[in-house]
């Protein structure tokens, strides 16, 4: 950022600055703009980002996940932080293959899990993952005994530093493989003869 | 086989924690996974892997854990048998193959590997992230943001005054006028109707016994008490009532003292 | 600040500036000495010396409290830590007709309020009249019980735009301006016994 437009001289910026060194939650822009008495949307997305950049080389970032913005330590210092403050719960590798699978395929039911993993998901897992805040329940799937689905919520975007879904590492490659694709689906694929779609070859 | 020494709960259905999903040999968690491991050993892309390779060595490895007497769970050896049906339909000549060919299953089989290796890669690298709380940190004393509701009430003095005008009217002493309406009371109807009788001993009709400049409303009063006044006389024996249909006019007469007709 | 120590750029006031951000509580040199490994107490003076110089004219600033140091709102951003959100309501009905009858009668108790309404009156009536600022306590009334009795304020006055409570309309302006007519007279006009009107029974 160019010197000239110093923000630490800018009343929107201090303003923005100030607020969300303060919040104890990320903040969307339009949070900003209603605790700042309205500010104009303009103004706070064009502070965001000057701010973000003037935080970019310092100890404390300014990032934004799932659209909502927040202040935290530069993640090259980990080292110097982590000593006194491993605040973070271990999961079990089932917890943590049940979140890959949901932040990957969501929303997804239970079953679905299921099938990925081939083998039961006890309910302590999904529990786990509900209680820490990164998974919610995002209705039900319009099929036969209208299973719960389950989606990832921004506290999970928060906690793993991702911008939005499509930061999950990977998850172009995964998609473009098929990889996100049900198996049946890719049995169809897969297979040139099925019957039903005779141009699935060509769909390839 | 950390513990071959000690009796494993190996229970496929029951599952009732995150630590029972785990089959404690070598820690698999389930079958899928057992495959899984093993066909990352054979150190190829899960898309070029050998079928057969993988269940020649699930197979070999469930033999080994019976050979060690290790009681393995059920849905290890349901897809042992699976996969052995598998083997068998893998080697036999093509046109003996059943439907779903042995090669669809194999295929199958390989693309359920392939998301369960890719959805395992993926976990992998989203803890390795950095985290909050563990990686990064966020401010530690938060001074929080408040926001303070105050409501501000508004209002006005035709509001004002409308309103103490509804209190007084709802509550002031309220005046009922109660209308004086014209009416014929049966007893006046009966007099009426028994001093005009007397007069003659022929048919009347009842309409005439009315009295003949009364206003509408009186006329109505009148016609229906001179109606019962006459069904009244009637009962007494002191009249006699007749109509020859419905609706026509009704008409009275006077009996002789008595006398029936 | 001269711009050839940019702190950004420095790996010490940066894990200075990262540290006291994610500190619970205010810091001395000393502690943040021995927190980032021993760093020498010249490079943590000079450093938190930068940082501040930094935050200086910025939303968020670093001081100094009897000797530990911790960042917060800057003293003139202060009131958007605490921000006081007004919301217009327009006053009940109810609230409307208590505050009428205490301007007419004042002072008034609530029992005589309530005879004159000839409704009972909840307290939370009479506290969004006090909270508003337009009734106030009229000391108590001499009488068995003593209760309070209840007067208007010159911020009523002020709200209402009257000189002073002789300007409210009295009860003979009331009545020619037609506000103390029966709300229900309208059902009386329907109704087909009026006297004056002899023709209401030809509408049946």
């Amino acid at each position: 950022m160019s010197e000239d437009t110093a923000p630490g001289e800018d009343a929107i910026t201090r303003a923005l600055e100030a607020t969300l060194f303060a919040a104890e939650d990320p903040m969307t822009p339009e949070q900003l703009s209603a605790h700042l008495g309205g500010m104009a949307m303009g103004d706070v997305r064009e502070g965001l980002a000057a701010l973000a950049d003037h935080y970019a080389t310092r100890g404390v970032h300014l990032v934004e996940r799932g659209g909502r913005w927040h202040f935290e330590t530069a993640s090259d210092l980990a080292h110097l932080l982590r000593r006194e403050k491993e605040q973070v719960r271990r999961l079990s590798r089932a917890a943590t293959e049940v979140l890959a699978i949901i932040a990957y395929h969501e929303p997804v039911s239970r079953a679905e899990i299921e099938s990925i993993r081939g083998v039961q998901t006890s309910a302590g897992t999904l529990d786990v993952l509900l209680e820490a805040g990164w998974i919610r329940l995002a209705g039900r799937r319009e099929v036969p005994g209208r299973p719960v689905i389950y989606a990832t919520t921004p506290a999970f975007l928060d906690h793993f530093g991702l911008a939005s879904r499509r930061d999950l590492p990977g998850i172009d490659e995964l998609r473009a493989a098929g990889l996100l694709d049900p198996v049946d689906e890719a049995m169809n694929a897969a297979m040139h003869f099925d019957p039903d779609e005779p141009e699935a070859e060509d769909a390839d | 086989m950390n513990s071959a020494d000690e009796p494993l709960l190996f229970s496929g259905a029951a599952v009732q924690s995150d630590d029972a999903l785990y089959i404690e040999v070598d820690g698999w968690e389930g079958p899928l996974d057992l495959l899984l491991d093993l066909a990352r050993r054979q150190k190829v892309d899960l898309r070029q892997i050998s079928i057969l390779a993988l269940v020649d060595q699930y197979l070999g490895y469930i033999e080994r854990a019976g050979a060690m007497r290790l009681e393995l769970a059920a849905d290890y050896l349901v897809m042992a048998a699976w996969l052995a049906y598998l083997k068998s339909a893998l080697l036999l000549p093509k046109e003996e193959q059943e439907d779903p060919s042995p090669e669809e299953l194999a295929l199958r089989l390989q693309l359920r590997l392939q998301r369960l290796g890719a959805m395992r890669e993926a976990a992998a690298r989203l803890m390795a992230r950095d985290r909050v709380g563990r990686d990064v940190f966020l401010r530690g004393a938060p001074e929080g943001l408040r926001t303070d509701r105050k409501t501000l009430y508004r209002s006005d003095i035709f509001a004002l005054i409308q309103a103490y005008g509804q209190v007084k009217a709802r509550t002031a002493p309220r005046i009922y006028h109660v209308a004086n309406r014209p009416v014929m009371t049966l007893d006046s109807a009966l007099e009426r109707v028994s001093s005009m009788l007397g007069v003659t001993l022929e048919w009347m009709e009842l309409r005439d016994f009315l009295p003949p400049h009364a206003s509408p409303e009186l006329k109505r009063s009148a016609l229906a008490s001179s109606f019962v006044a006459a069904l009244e006389l009637t009962k007494r024996g002191k009249a006699e009532l007749e109509q020859e249909e419905a609706f026509a006019p009704l008409r009275i007469r006077r009996l002789r003292d008595g006398a029936p007709a």
